[in-house]
């Protein structure tokens, strides 16, 4: 992709040399002025200065008023990483009237001041990485970005509050988006809960008006029960294969009546409803809730006799006067074309059984924050009544925070909302019992806009705050007072007891980790994964829902603990970053693509088995290979694996890469 | 215009100095203080730490018979001030203090419906003749004279209605309108432990320690005050001070109103000076404000600009 | 055993009904409030002469940890100086609470280790509710004879100075008619947080 | 050899794994020696075994590679070519005298600016035991256009094997 002007040999090279100072971030580890002197003796350079903030307006103006002053045709910029600010300087560049590609950055700050302990040593360094950064813009020649077209729709993955917000916002602005939801129906975790803090807002109340917009929109294409099996493609041009796994039900036909369900040959529940979180058990052919989008049943194979090739009364198939009921039915696999893709898969919750000593499996009235929010639902399955599993209503309660966080052994981090889900927890359960509540906890982490608030308010009401971590729940009861309870034992630190507090329920706040299968899902999208598991943003301050791959982005839990409000924001500008996108119709895309050099190639096809992109196919006239730049992503791995020299990379061509080699090894 | 005057316990007795210098200043002022009937004890700390219903109606009992005489509540004393003003706050916020109070009241036939205020003569001065003519009215001005004024509790905590409950200037303010200099330091609202003098005196002496030390930090020659206990606590435990922290030096503490007397032309007798424990005439003295006694009675006061007597 | 029973607060050692009867004392009401930031402990001038820090003494007093808050030097320490209370950021009257609390040591009839303080108050109320003033000199001497008699003598030449002064005096002050200040005592009913009150 | 000896290492990061990750441990201001001399490429399927050598003859006391993690390459498998080049040019290294520890391969994700800074101080660690490279008479008078030629079938050979 050589452009026209492209540099001419014979052209005598003008660099430009610009170390910044980055206030002291730079300056104080590396002396600025002794590198910028050391880099006007080096061949080629014409002027060398060094600025304060060379990414300020200033900065930027110094460049290009010296390359109209200095007929520079070479720009090095030795600064931050060029993650940072490599499009700055390339656009001062343009600016000051040369290509933007014969500019290079040097990364003196993240990978030279901050990391260097010694100030000699770090200068010394600067000035080699300086030599090879000059060494190699020699080589640079004029490039041109070309335009790629970016379809107008957008996939969405994961239906939750996050994926639901994320949809409605992009198909309220005329873009067409598809939902692919895992589960039987959107909703995700906040259509599991009861209230929301620190309103005390009905969830269901505020969700499922948004769940049956998704349902009936227009520009929303509504795939639950599916996955995502594929993606390929790049910005603005992904292919998706979704995976429609079989309801064994007519979507078409099914009117949500539930008759089915009512006439299944098990009279009652047979398998762990997933919904309730196994607080009561579900039918082989079921809904998930009442106000489940779509509205449509499903059938678990694994359970449903007929399917499962059982024996059975196959009473359902009569009892739907639409005959929905599809026994035959099989998975189907869908392929759709998206210009972004939008990652909402959401999280799990700490598996409480993994911290032993809390008791949960063991005694029965050990909950975990999950299943007491589908028990004070009012239609959940005790129909909001908070009872022990003996039946008895609790008369104490303590709720233990920080399980399975903030812990090395578990998860290192702050779960970040189970603090305030707690104390939402806390209020619901005093009021439906009226029990004595104890809230255990380390620190009380209520940063958000009327959360301290709520705070006071539970304190004020009498709710007990001990701070300590549990250390353990136990029936060993030492007094008579604690028999036939679960005591909780802990240093309460801000009395400085250790206490032995009994209740008749406790309740684990679990906190939020990343899907089992995160992994897997994020190789799916080519996205990374943070030390904990969670997706990465590509910049945690300045793009915090975007990813190293362009056009995929992050909304929700997926990326990282988050409470409603947050998410709904971050789905929010997921969406708003699709659209950014989208809108203009066309991407441009960075240069740094392989070319063929077609004197030399001797049309061994070693390249072409070395592109995971199939960019790369074999003139079978000129016995040649030919590169499709549109499909080619400037991996350079063909480059490197070329034996005869004949395929070239824009901006990591073999003569660029081997001066900068040569030049940064030079000064000792 | 009249006042209820309610001297309280101690300006009876370990304060009288301030009795006899606020009155004396009232005089010169031309503000009539007129001693409420049968006042009775305002309860101070201790009443409020043994039974909170007879507290409160101790405390109200004196509002009501100021306000009976339809006059504003006068009390120099900072602990009365400041338990006076609290038990008025609560008796209007808390209907447990109302509830008890009222009963206990109509025992003597009394009622409080707060219509009066409860002033201190801080205020009082500052407001009611107004420092402008308290300027005018200078005979003496304390010129040279480097006062650290000392407000203690009562009067800025837990309310503060006529001044900055951090940083108050009420007292400096009338200080420098008799022309004395302002040390400040920051030492100025803090305990000075005097609740504890008589029964922990080494906890006491060690607040009290900080507060001097502070002051004289600021280079203050003297200290002055509004509230009896914490001139008592200052002035007559220096000696213990000083022999477990010789770093301080004996200072005297005034009452705000004997300086404010002073430089309004009052005798140091009659406001009571010569009851200092650490002495305070010498200080007056060294900077001119008061003549040498033996040449005093040979010449007429050297008070620059004042005729006296 | 002993030993280890002491280290381990049990729920039977709480009174539930205790911060309740706390937090309906005059001033007391924002108690449960405390989110333990400890402003209390860092700016009180006495906390470090003190067995349990104020905000120690906040948090075991809206816990229900009655005797442990009774029979703490605390709240005989606190010199009423009110400045936890203006500084509180959860407008708490940890002053008043350090009175209630005082109330409620003398309902319970504790004798607390540091002694002076609680019999300077009785001497206090008790010259002040008899006579409806106080006499200083009567009171300081007979609070120094009960609590500190060997500081008597050495509080000689002070005595000496004061009398000298005119500070100081055998005089006993009354109101002129007590009769009516003892009947309104009587009348008053108790402040105490009880509920029936 | 002078007591303050500092090995030079040329490092070659890929774009989306190590330079992010040598990027977060700046951010992250975790100290390390100041050994290294980095060299961008989009990704580890980039390096031609050629740079390699070309730095050895430049004046490199060691190489160092940095990609993603097996499956997490920005480009599919690119990082597996780098292992299979890599794993050959090592053999082909050791056998022309020059220590395994001069060249280095390593997967550091984005995250791993914690394991960047290990790397990289255990790697100048192992270099200034080693001491200076005593370049073997075989590189010493390394040209890249003539080991190209030189040694092309013969990576061209090694590359190829499955």
């Amino acid at each position: 992709m050589v452009s026209d002007n492209s540099h001419n040999p014979a052209e005598e090279v003008r660099i430009g040399f610009f170390i910044c100072h980055c206030g002291v971030n730079i300056a104080s580890k590396i002396d600025v002025a002794e590198v910028a002197k050391f880099a006007e003796t080096l061949p080629g350079v014409v002027v060398s200065r060094d600025y304060k903030y060379m990414c300020s307006d200033a900065g930027q103006d110094l460049i290009v008023e010296d390359i109209k002053n200095f007929r520079l045709n070479r720009i090095v910029v030795a600064a931050c990483s060029p993650f940072l600010h490599e499009k700055t300087f390339r656009t001062a560049t343009q600016r000051g009237g040369i290509n933007p590609f014969l500019c290079h950055m040097v990364n003196i700050r993240e990978h030279g001041s901050w990391v260097a302990e010694d100030r000699v040593t770090a200068t010394e360094k600067a000035k080699a990485m300086a030599q090879g950064g000059v060494g190699r813009v020699r080589r640079h020649v004029a490039l041109e970005k070309r335009r790629e077209p970016v379809l107008q729709s957008v996939l969405v993955v994961g239906g939750g509050i996050a994926g639901i917000q994320a949809a409605l916002t992009l198909a309220n602005a005329g873009k067409h988006v598809y939902l692919v939801e895992r589960e039987p129906t959107i909703g995700g975790h906040m259509a599991q809960f009861d209230k929301t803090f620190p309103t005390l807002d009905c969830a269901a109340c505020i969700l499922t008006p948004k769940m049956s917009e998704v349902g009936s929109h227009p520009n929303i294409t509504l795939w639950a029960y599916s996955e995502v099996i594929h993606s390929e493609g790049y910005v603005g041009n992904y292919k998706v294969k979704v995976r429609r796994k079989a309801r064994y039900i007519n979507e078409d036909e099914c009117t949500g009546c539930m008759e089915c369900v009512e006439h299944c040959s098990f009279k009652t529940g047979v398998v762990d409803d997933e919904f309730n979180v196994g607080l009561v058990k579900r039918k082989p052919v079921y809904m998930s809730f009442p106000q489940a989008v779509p509205k449509i049943v499903v059938i678990d194979p694994l359970t449903c006799a007929k399917l499962s090739g059982g024996k059975c009364e196959e009473s359902c198939i009569p009892a739907c006067d639409r005959q929905a009921l599809d026994f035959t039915q099989t998975e189907r696999v869908e392929e759709i074309e998206v210009g972004a893709i939008i990652v909402a898969t959401g999280f799990k919750t700490f598996d409480a059984k993994r911290k032993p000593y809390y008791g949960y499996g063991d005694f029965p009235n050990v909950y975990t924050s999950l299943e007491i929010e589908r028990m004070v639902t009012s239609s959940g399955p005790t129909e909001g009544e908070v009872v022990c599993r003996d039946g008895r209503v609790p008369k104490s309660v303590g709720i233990v925070h920080c399980v399975g966080s903030r812990d090395h052994q578990t998860n290192r981090w702050c779960s970040r909302v189970c603090c305030m889900a707690s104390l939402k927890l806390a209020y619901l359960l005093k009021e439906h019992t009226g029990a004595e509540i104890y809230n255990f906890y380390i620190d009380m982490r209520t940063p958000g806009k009327g959360y301290e608030e709520f705070y006071e308010r539970l304190l004020e009401e009498g709710n007990h705050f001990i701070r300590g971590r549990v250390a353990e729940v136990t029936d060993f009861a030492m007094r008579p007072e604690e028999e036939n309870h679960l005591i909780i034992q802990v240093e309460d630190t801000l009395s400085g007891y250790v206490r032995r507090v009994p209740v008749d329920m406790v309740v684990l706040a679990v906190g939020i980790e990343p899907q089992a299968d995160a992994s897997v899902v994020r190789r799916l999208f080519n996205i990374s994964c943070s030390d904990e598991g969670f997706f990465l943003e590509r910049h945690p301050k300045l793009a915090p829902v975007s990813t190293a791959t362009e056009g995929v982005y992050l909304a929700g839990c997926c990326q990282g603990p988050r409470d409603i409000p947050d998410t709904v924001a971050q789905a929010g500008a997921a969406a708003a970053e699709a659209l950014a996108l989208l809108d203009p119709g066309f991407v441009e895309m960075e240069p740094m693509t392989a070319y063929v050099e077609n004197e030399l190639c001797s049309g061994c096809k070693t390249c072409q088995t070395m592109c995971p992109y199939g960019a790369i196919s074999n003139d079978a006239e000129r016995k040649i290979a030919v590169i499709n730049p549109m499909l080619c992503k400037g991996c350079g791995t063909c480059v490197a694996s070329c034996p005869s020299g004949a395929i070239h990379q824009n901006l990591f061509d073999d003569q660029e890469l081997f001066d900068e080699i040569q030049e940064v090894l030079a000064h000792a | 215009m009249k006042y209820a005057y309610y001297p309280g316990c101690s300006l009876k007795s370990s304060g009288r100095a301030y009795e006899e210098s606020f009155l004396a200043v009232c005089k010169i002022l031309g503000l009539e203080m007129e001693e409420l009937d049968n006042w009775n004890c305002c309860g101070a700390t201790s009443f409020m730490s043994i039974e909170q219903g007879p507290a409160y109606t101790c405390s109200v009992r004196n509002l009501a018979l100021a306000e009976k005489k339809n006059m504003d509540l006068v009390a120099p004393c900072g602990g009365c001030y400041g338990v006076l003003l609290k038990a008025d706050h609560y008796y209007a916020d808390y209907p447990a203090v109302r509830n008890s109070v009222d009963k206990g009241l109509a025992a003597e036939g009394l009622q409080y419906r707060r219509q009066i205020q409860i002033r201190h003569p801080m205020e009082l001065l500052t407001h009611d003749p107004g420092l402008k003519a308290i300027r005018s009215l200078v005979k003496r001005p304390l010129k040279g004279l480097r006062v650290a004024s000392y407000y203690g509790c009562r009067f800025l905590r837990p309310v503060a209605p006529f001044d900055d409950m951090r940083h108050p200037q009420t007292m400096d303010s009338l200080m420098k309108t008799v022309g004395a200099r302002i040390a400040d330091y920051a030492s100025r609202g803090r305990c000075c432990g005097g609740a504890l003098a008589g029964s922990i005196p080494k906890m006491a002496q060690e607040l009290t320690y900080r507060l001097i030390k502070d002051a004289q930090k600021a280079e203050a020659d003297v200290i002055v005050t509004g509230c009896p206990l914490c001139q008592f606590n200052l002035d007559a435990f220096q000696d213990e001070i000083i022999a477990s922290h010789p770093d301080v030096k004996p200072i005297p503490v005034f009452f705000f109103t004997q300086l404010l007397g002073l430089a309004l032309g009052a005798e140091p007798e009659e406001l009571g000076i010569q009851r200092l424990i650490v002495p305070g005439i010498k200080i007056l003295q060294e900077k001119g404000i008061l003549g040498d006694k033996k040449a005093d009675e040979k010449k007429v006061p050297v008070a620059a600009g004042a005729q006296n007597g | 055993m002993a030993t280890l029973e002491r280290e381990i607060r049990f729920e039977s050692d709480r009174d539930p009904e205790f911060a309740a009867q706390i937090r309906r004392m005059p001033g007391c009401e924002n108690l449960n409030r405390c989110i333990q930031c400890a402003t209390c402990s860092g700016i009180c001038p006495l906390s470090t002469y003190m067995d349990m820090t104020p905000r120690r003494v906040i948090q075991l007093a809206r816990d229900g940890f009655k005797a442990d808050v009774l029979n703490c030097n605390t709240i005989w320490l606190c010199a009423s100086c009110y400045q936890c209370q203006v500084e509180c950021p959860k407008e708490i009257g940890i002053t008043d609470v350090m009175y209630a609390l005082k109330c409620k040591a003398i309902e319970a009839g504790i004798k607390p280790k540091q002694a002076a303080p609680q019999t300077l108050y009785r001497e206090f109320y008790n010259l002040g509710t008899k006579n409806g003033r106080i006499s200083e000199g009567a009171l300081m001497v007979n609070t120094v004879i009960k609590t500190q008699p060997a500081r008597f003598w050495s509080l000689k030449m002070l005595g000496l100075r004061l009398l000298r002064t005119g500070r100081f005096g055998w005089k006993i002050e009354r109101m002129p008619q007590q009769s009516v200040l003892k009947a309104a005592i009587q009348a008053t009913p108790p402040i105490n947080g009880k509920e029936s009150s | 050899m002078p007591d303050t000896y500092q090995p030079r290492i040329l490092a070659f990061f890929c774009n989306w794994c190590t330079y992010t990750a040598a990027d977060l441990a700046g951010v992250s201001r975790m100290k390390y020696a100041p050994t290294t001399r980095v060299v961008r490429v989009m990704c580890s399927g980039r390096i031609d075994p050629q740079f390699i050598l070309s730095a050895f003859a430049k004046g490199a006391d060691g190489v160092l590679i940095g990609g993603c993690h097996p499956g997490d390459c920005h480009y599919l498998e690119g990082n597996v070519k780098c292992l299979r080049r890599f794993r050959i040019l090592q053999r082909m290294l050791v056998d022309l005298g020059i220590e395994p520890e001069r060249i280095r391969l390593e997967w550091i994700s984005a995250s791993e600016g914690g394991k960047l800074k290990e790397v990289i101080n255990a790697m100048s660690a192992d270099l200034v035991r080693l001491g200076p490279l005593n370049l073997p008479d075989a590189l010493r008078s390394f040209d890249a256009e003539v080991l190209k030629e030189e040694t092309e079938a013969e990576v061209q050979e090694l590359v190829t094997i499955p």
